[in-house]
């Protein structure tokens, strides 16, 4: 039953972090770009892996605790594909803000690992696992600027309230495990006090996951994060902790007795994210905390993919925020300067003059965020709200469209500040970091690949997951 | 040659387009000879189109061309279909005849004029217009030469466009004008929607065919008539005609006393068929002239400008036609209009040849004593004023005899009576515009050192003007007074209605006789007020302060209209724009936005910073989705 | 020539052009503005050349798309569907013949960040084409919503002083309605999968569909706001003067030719034959509405300050007539107003490029500031003065042929709304003609202005074409309108047979509408 | 002999004691003993009702809280030092910077 195969990619990025942790002792000259190589090497290796099995049915591991199902295998090259890119983006950001590489990729490779168990689990004491092991890992890369008096801050709250939420989710774990007896995700409908411990599981989740109420540590977190931290912080959890959702969530939603009450309190929080987000960023004059915040509110979206129960839509949503999310942070890093970064609007005030090429894929990023057509942006909205309205959300919809035209606002206010208002004209010189610049070609070609002919990605997806489209 | 007439419009259209687009650079003789020839070519094809008729007899059918289809959609056709009738032949020799005469005086009057080519382009194409509106076969080819005329107008009366006053009056003329064309349009659709064919003879035809019943037919034919009241000045959309005196006085003559104002009067005429089918909007039709005719009369008897008297009187004397119309003569309505015609462009030109002559004086106070210095202008304008007063055995005679005459046999002596002070009113002041222009000392002699006789090239026009004026008359020659029957109004009897009252001759000759007295106690009592005692005037003004001044002030309709219409419309959309349009819906908007900008700043309040409200929000976050779950 | 015409994949090519040309001059130099400009003018007059080609191929006797084009794209129904017909056919033509119009009109005004501008107008024309050839209903959205983006661009970067406040304010105004349209393609893909079991946004299979009277009704209300907003329909207009205002002119000219169309359009396309009971019980109250943003608009013009907030609300009561003649749901009112959609789209672009053409020479759009130009500019006066009788209605000029009808059809269908829409005529003339007396008749304002010349050789070269075909459309109508009766009768049918079936008027095929689905629907 | 139940209401007292002290109290460091103390609650619930249903693995899962509760104290404990050193003082309330 445990063919090597599903712990392949598992074991390619402990190894790749161990590595890179033991060669931080044996190097030399301390600014070597060698740990984020092997870190894209390791994580190169275990994409392959995930790909080398993608027509079997799922891979069990660990006695059927480890499941490489398609869902997973998806994910997994979302995870690895963001962990190159944050690698990438991380090699001379590093080196400009006393950031020791070494660690940084090390306790990147790890946290990979944790998303990896996490979704590719059906048992939630392993969930329970994958999340810690990500949550530690998030919580030392947050802090790794060890001089910066806000990346200790952001580190110091995720620590405490990431520790806080963990309490929860045991004690959750306890009364499902303690009344049904059964780990396993999904697995009907337990009785009040089984419900109780899969509320606390879900409340812990959400907290991962950043649903408002429970989403006051992200803004905070994410602005005081390293921004190449950030770009993980925002994207991967999430996808994790949404996937796990799906699993445990999806079948128990369709069922009539809990489903009567699950659903509407799902959407119910869906529509609390996207507003709590999208409003909040309204009047931010911070660029990096105005991503902070649009990150919460595609958490919003995302939930209703889970409320849809549309996988496919949550998997290629997922693939499309990766690349804009990224891509606008990429762009974000290439402004930092020497020692400091450059975040605030009046710093991009006038950029469309002076770094066109800069300032045009922010736009695009930032259009395909606010969800206009030709992008993907628009496409992957497109397909979660199109599956929740086939499932009746209709309200949830119209709330979720509403929540993306104030959206709309705050993006097009960063794209009034690159190209309609007149910065100081004094050019800074261009920073040669050909890895950034490399990964915000990428995500934009990601952006308009899948806006415009995403065909065969959308084939892969809809032969392998169920759901709308 | 006279199958040709559809050639007749489009001659002075290909001229004013040559004018249009070359005109400044041909030389001045060039633009002169280029648009009179076209007028007089207009003037050969109408001449020749007008014999072939006469030689076919009354019941020949008209001629008729369709050059294209022009708007087809569903049940809408609407085509480029002229055609030339008797009616259309009469009109078109009128528009023609009196244009060619005052192309050639335009040529001197205009002759210090930078834009000279401009001008002779507006009025050939004037001509193109008023052309297509009297040979359109189709109501709705008409409303293109409708509207037409009254683009020219508006460009004729603002001509030296630097001047603002003209600028305003232009703006005036045609906004009014569109008011009445807004009706126009109303009644046009009531009629296609039940007609179906746009052609006049379908409407004509219409009511007996049951198509249009006697409510329709009302409506319809006031609707059409309002917009003619728009375009023959007439109560109450007359206010534009005497502001339009701004443009120069050719311009007067041709559009504002000869042609378009008399368009209201064909179209009334050519629909005979539908105002006969309604009593009722034939009734309208004829108390709004009668009613015209007077209270223009009484606003003319006081002006003091030439060129505003010659205005209040045209509005009268069509007030004359619509009363001949309304009582179902419509022979007797185009008679006097084909004589009103003659005398009204033969007085405006004189009174252009007087301005000329005073260096562009107008105020009639500061002339006087021309008649020695105006040997040919002074004769022309005696003839002109003695026709128009009604003199006997003169043009204006005859065809104001006739309209009385068909008012009183119809029974309408209310009317009759209305018909005979205006004829007096008239009289006097014509005469009053005589005494003080041509008799008397010259009251500022200072002002106008060198007066002199116009060129013969404006002479000339007057004298044949003049000509015509007296013996016109003829034509509608009543039977009683031994000339062969009528012989206008049998020339109009196919296509114009005309409703057959026999009087006994003893009461035609006692009409005649009125009429005859009528005119001669307006010139006597002229002649007392301004030739007998002077100081009369001053005095009759002071016994009757209020009357005066009412008069002077032209019953102050411009300033009613500017404060019931014009100021409460700017002044309420004024209101409604800031109110509305920048309160209620941008402030919506604006509130929307602002709150959710609130809502943000809310939001960011309660983002701390504080590691324990995070906390709280947890808890509570809890707290509620347990308590959705459980409860 | 029609061999040529089918042989290569027309209206892709019309549509594409454009991007294809916004693309190129992304990556020439943008060092000589010269090269730039002659660029982006020689892909939009190609354009046009090519949707001439359109013009000539399009026989319309049958009244369905031609030049159809179809090809899976995204799966699940949202294909790549493109055609034209009666209703879109001149649509497109106006969008490929105003655009190179409009670049070349723009050649002094806009001086920096040229390249940019020129891109921005390519994608504009793209996404105005692509709206009007579109036949998917989520083709038509994405190009819905994607030519907002450049036209957010060419107010925002190249406006006046409150420009980032109406671009705003347009986008978001427009978003707001189009995003509940988007829910309602939602609900129509559910429903057509729900119905047929199979998947397509076509317009022409939704137009199938047998939805619930309460259905059409939710969906014709998210369709009509987003279409009302853009047409834009009393009381939903007040994004288009600040629009105008602040827009560059070659932006207001295409905003105000087009953008305005395609509210129009909507209705036409969508709005009232996929929902025509929905459209038949709302068609009373929308006339209304539209009657009073005639009359609205006409008033608001009438009292303007700016010269282009004044032709902006002549544009709000224009369009009210348009919509009017729309709502009136019969033969000549709706070939009215798609002739009278293209009269407006000629003198209003004409009207705002002589706007443009004074605020070069005097740098303020301020009436008051204006006065006697007339003396100067000669031929400029003229030809204002031919734009603005087309505007008014002036019979012979195109503007009448378009009204008349709409008149004749509107009368048919409610008496009392015709009559009120006849004042257009008296508001139309007052406010243009008190404009034009204003700016350009009376004593020059200060004689010494050396800059009021007449026009120049390019000038006049963009406004000539329109001056021609203002008094062509006027004169032979029948040239346009033969092509479209066949597509209007074709809609009409769609759109009245369901309605009169409730109605009880005319025996409509029962189509398989089952009780459960609807239900299924409604929750 | 204990009944189970009174375990059970014991770990829930414990849980709650745990989350009022991370409120109260203003360091950092108690506030992670607090949490601490939290995670212990959850073992012994994990325990009581693994006892009560009678299910062995309980305890194995008790082994893997503890072992992950650790790790966590590890880590956290780092940053709790790094801010210490950059702000001499653990007064979680200092933490403020970051906000709006």
């Amino acid at each position: 039953m445990g063919s090597p195969l599903a712990l392949a990619p598992l074991l390619a990025v402990t190894a790749g972090a161990l590595a890179v942790l033991l060669l931080e002792a044996f190097l030399r000259k301390k600014d070597s770009e060698a740990p984020a190589a092997l870190t894209v090497a390791a994580l190169l290796t275990a994409g392959f892996f995930t790909v080398l099995s993608w027509g079997e049915p799922g891979l069990g591991a660990f006695g059927g605790r480890l499941v490489l199902d398609p869902l997973a295998r998806f994910l997994i090259v979302i995870f690895v594909a963001l962990g190159v890119f944050v690698a990438l983006m991380g090699l001379k950001y590093a080196a400009r803000m006393g950031l020791a590489l070494g660690p940084f990729c090390g306790l990147l490779l790890l946290a990979v690992a944790g998303l990896m168990i996490m979704v590719s689990t059906g048992d939630w004491l392993v969930v329970f696992l994958g999340l810690e092991v990500l949550s530690v890992s998030s919580y030392a890369l947050t802090g790794l600027r060890l001089r910066d008096r806000t990346s200790s801050e952001a580190a110091a709250k995720y620590f405490l309230m990431g520790s806080f939420a963990a309490a929860f989710f045991v004690f959750g774990l306890a009364l499902v495990f303690g009344t049904s007896g059964r780990l396993e995700l999904g697995s009907g409908v337990p009785g009040a006090a089984a419900l109780a411990g899969l509320g606390l599981i879900v409340s812990a989740l959400f907290f991962k996951i950043a649903v408002a109420p429970f989403h006051m540590w992200a803004p905070d977190v994410y602005e005081g994060a390293p921004t190449p931290v950030t770009v993980f912080l925002t994207i991967a959890p999430k996808a994790a902790g949404l996937a796990v959702l799906l699993r445990a969530l999806s079948p128990i939603l369709r069922a009539e007795g809990a489903a009567a009450v699950l659903s509407p309190a799902l959407s119910a929080a869906a529509v609390l994210t996207m507003f709590a987000g999208n409003l909040a960023a309204l009047r931010q004059t911070s660029l990096k905390r105005l991503l902070a915040y649009s990150s919460i509110a595609h958490s919003g979206y995302l939930l209703v993919a889970v409320v849809a129960r549309d996988a496919a839509g949550l998997v290629f949503y997922a693939a499309v925020y990766l690349f804009m999310n990224a891509g606008a942070f990429g762009v974000l890093i290439a402004l930092s300067g020497r020692g400091f970064e450059r975040t605030s609007l009046d710093d991009i005030a006038g950029l469309g003059r002076r770094k066109p090429w800069l300032a045009a894929p922010l736009a695009i990023f930032l259009l395909s965020l606010a969800g206009f057509p030709p992008t993907a942006g628009f496409l992957a909205k497109f397909y979660v709200f199109g599956a929740a309205v086939r499932e009746g959300h209709i309200a949830l919809t119209v709330a979720a469209v509403l929540a993306s035209l104030v959206s709309v606002a705050y993006y097009l206010k960063v794209i009034v500040a690159m190209y309609m208002r007149e910065g100081e004209a004094e050019q800074e010189p261009w920073l040669e970091e050909p890895a950034l610049y490399l990964v915000v070609f990428l995500c934009l070609f990601g952006v308009v690949e899948l806006g415009l002919w995403p065909g065969n990605l959308l084939t892969i997806i809809r032969q392998a997951l169920p759901g709308f489209f | 040659m006279a199958e040709a007439f559809w050639l007749i419009p489009l001659i002075p259209g290909a001229g004013a387009l040559v004018l249009l687009l070359f005109g400044s650079r041909m030389p001045r003789r060039w633009v002169s000879w280029q648009s009179t020839l076209a007028v007089l070519a207009s003037f050969v094809l109408s001449a020749a189109g007008f014999a072939r008729l006469v030689r076919a007899g009354p019941d020949a059918p008209a001629l008729a061309k369709t050059l294209l289809p022009w708007i087809a959609s569903g049940s809408f056709v609407a085509e480029f279909a002229f055609s030339f009738d008797r009616l259309s032949a009469v009109m078109a020799l009128v528009v023609t005849g009196v244009g060619l005469l005052i192309h050639v005086y335009s040529v001197g009057y205009m002759a210090g004029d930078k834009a000279y080519a401009r001008y002779f382009a507006y009025l050939n194409l004037f001509m193109f217009f008023m052309l297509v509106l009297v040979t359109a076969s189709d109501i709705v080819l008409m409303f293109i030469g409708w509207e037409g005329v009254g683009l020219c107008s508006y460009l004729l009366i603002g001509f030296w466009f630097d001047r603002p006053a003209a600028a305003k009056a232009g703006l005036k003329a045609f906004v009014v004008n569109r008011v009445g064309d807004a009706a126009f349009i109303v009644g046009l659709l009531f009629l296609l929607t039940a007609v179906g064919d746009p052609s006049f003879a379908a409407i004509n035809a219409a009511p007996a065919a049951g198509l249009v019943g006697p409510g329709l037919a009302t409506l319809a034919a006031v609707l059409l008539f309002v917009g003619a009241t728009g375009k023959s000045a007439q109560i109450p959309l007359y206010v534009w005609l005497p502001d339009a005196m701004e443009g120069p006085t050719p311009v007067s003559a041709l559009i504002h006393a000869a042609t378009m104002v008399t368009a209201g009067v064909y179209m009334v005429s050519r629909l005979g068929g539908l105002f006969a089918a309604s009593p009722a909007a034939s009734a309208v039709v004829a108390w709004t002239g009668g009613l015209t005719a007077v209270f223009a009369a009484t606003v003319a008897l006081v002006q003091t400008d030439i060129k505003r008297v010659l205005a209040y009187s045209t509005i009268s004397q069509i007030g004359y036609m619509f009363l001949g119309c309304g009582v179902g003569a419509c022979a007797a309505g185009m008679f006097h209009l084909f004589t009103h015609a003659f005398f009204k462009s033969l007085l405006f030109l004189a009174a252009g040849s007087v301005i000329h002559a005073l260096g562009g004086e107008q105020d009639m106070r500061r002339m006087g004593g021309l008649r020695k210095r105006l040997p040919v202008t002074f004769p022309a304008f005696l003839v002109g004023a003695m026709a128009i007063a009604g003199v006997p055995f003169l043009s204006g005679f005859f065809s104001k005899d006739a309209i009385l005459t068909s008012a009183f046999a119809g029974g309408h002596y209310v009317l009759y009576g209305l018909g005979l002070a205006g004829a007096v009113l008239t009289a006097f002041y014509v005469f009053r515009m005589v005494f003080l222009t041509f008799y008397g000392e010259p009251r500022a002699a200072g002002a106008h050192p060198r007066v002199r006789e116009s060129p013969p090239v404006m002479t000339v026009p007057l004298v044949i003007l003049a000509a015509l004026s007296a013996l016109a008359g003829l034509a509608g020659l009543p039977v009683l007074l031994g000339g062969r029957a009528d012989l206008f109004g049998r020339f109009l009897e196919g296509v114009v209605v005309r409703t057959a009252h026999r009087l006994a001759a003893s009461s035609e000759v006692l009409l005649i006789l009125a009429a005859a007295a009528s005119a001669l106690a307006g010139i006597y009592l002229a002649f007392v007020f301004y030739r007998g005692s002077p100081a009369l005037p001053a005095r009759s003004a002071a016994r009757f302060p209020r009357l005066y001044r009412l008069l002077t002030g032209k019953y102050y309709v411009d300033e009613a209209y500017e404060a019931a219409i014009v100021r409460p419309l700017v002044r309420g959309a004024e209101l409604v724009y800031r109110r509305f349009d920048l309160e209620v819906v941008d402030g919506a908007l604006n509130a929307s936005a602002a709150a959710a900008r609130g809502a943000g700043q809310g939001l960011n309040t309660v983002q701390s910073g504080l590691l324990r409200d995070y906390a709280l929000a947890f808890l509570l976050g809890v707290v509620i989705f347990l308590g959705a779950l459980l409860l | 020539m029609s061999a040529f015409a089918s042989a290569l994949p027309l209206v892709s090519l019309v549509t594409f052009l454009p991007l294809a040309g916004a693309v190129l001059l992304v990556f020439i130099r943008g060092e000589s503005l010269k090269a730039v400009r002659a660029a982006a003018l020689a892909v939009s007059l190609l354009t046009f050349a090519l949707s001439l080609f359109l013009f000539f191929g399009f026989d319309g006797a049958s009244g369905l798309p031609e030049f159809v084009e179809r090809a899976s794209w995204l799966g699940r129904g949202l294909d790549y569907h493109v055609g034209v017909d009666g209703l879109s056919l001149f649509l497109v033509l106006l969008a490929a013949f105003l655009t190179p119009i409009a670049l070349l009109s723009s050649w002094r005004a806009v001086g920096d960040r040229v390249k940019e501008f020129s891109v921005f107008m390519l994608l504009l024309e793209t996404g105005m084409i692509g709206v009007f050839v579109s036949l998917n209903l989520f083709l038509f959205y994405v190009f819905w919503e994607a030519m907002l983006i450049p036209m957010y661009f060419l107010i925002g970067i190249w406006g006046g002083p409150r420009r980032v406040y109406a671009t705003m304010k347009f986008v978001l105004f427009t978003m707001f309605g189009s995003l509940l349209m988007l829910v309602g393609v939602f609900v129509l893909h559910a429903a057509h999968h729900q119905a047929t079991g199979g998947y397509s946004l076509a317009i022409a299979d939704l137009a199938g569909l047998a939805l619930s009277p309460a259905l059409q009704t939710w969906l014709f209300l998210g369709f009509g706001l987003a279409f009302a907003i853009k047409v834009p329909l009393f009381p939903l207009h007040t994004w288009l003067p600040d629009a105008h205002v602040e827009a560059p002119t070659a932006a207001s000219v295409l905003l105000a030719a087009v953008l305005l169309k395609m509210g129009a359009y909507g209705f036409l396309r969508l709005g009232l034959p996929l929902f025509p009971l929905a459209a038949a019980s709302f068609a009373p109250a929308l006339s209304v509405l539209a009657a009073v943003g005639i009359v609205y608009g006409g008033l608001m013009a009438l009292i303007q300050k700016d010269m282009k907030s004044l032709v902006a609300y002549s544009s709000v009561s224009h369009m009210g007539l348009v919509m009017l003649a729309v709502f009136s749901l019969n033969f000549e009112a709706t070939e009215g107003a798609i002739y009278q959609m293209l009269n407006h789209g000629l003198s209003t672009g004409a009207l705002f490029l002589c706007v443009g053409i004074l605020y070069e020479r005097t740098h303020t759009r301020k009436i008051a500031d204006h006065g006697g130009a007339a003396a100067r500019m000669p031929v400029f006066a003229g030809i204002f003065l031919v734009v603005m009788l087309s505007s008014a209605g002036l019979p012979g000029l195109n503007g009448f042929a378009g009204e008349i009808l709409c008149f004749f059809g509107v009368f048919a269908a409610n008496k009392a709304l015709a009559a009120v829409s006849v004042t257009t005529v008296i508001l139309s003339a007052a406010y243009l003609l008190w404009l034009y007396r204003r700016v350009l008749l009376g004593p020059l304002k200060d004689p010494g202005d050396p800059r009021l010349r007449d026009l120049d050789k390019r000038e006049l070269a963009y406004l000539v074409p329109i001056i021609v075909l203002i008094v062509f459309m006027g004169l032979f109508p029948g040239v346009f309108l033969r092509k479209l009766d066949a597509s209007v009768s074709r809609y009409l049918d769609a759109v009245k047979t369901p309605a009169a079936a409730t109605l009880g008027l005319a025996p409509a095929p029962e189509r398989g509408q089952t009780a459960e689905n609807r239900a299924e629907l409604e929750r | 002999m204990i009944p189970p139940p009174a375990f059970l209401f014991l770990a829930v007292l414990l849980f709650g004691l745990g989350v009022l002290a991370f409120f109260v109290k203003k360091d950092l460091l108690t506030q992670f003993m607090a949490v601490e103390i939290m995670l212990n609650a959850g073992n012994l619930a994990f325990l009581s009702l693994a006892k009560a249903f009678g299910r062995a693995e309980g305890q194995a899962l008790v082994l893997f809280v503890i072992t992950v509760a650790a790790a966590e104290a590890v880590v956290g404990l780092a940053i709790i030092v790094v801010v210490f050193r950059q702000r001499r003082s653990l007064r979680t309330d200092e933490l403020k910077d970051l906000k709006g």
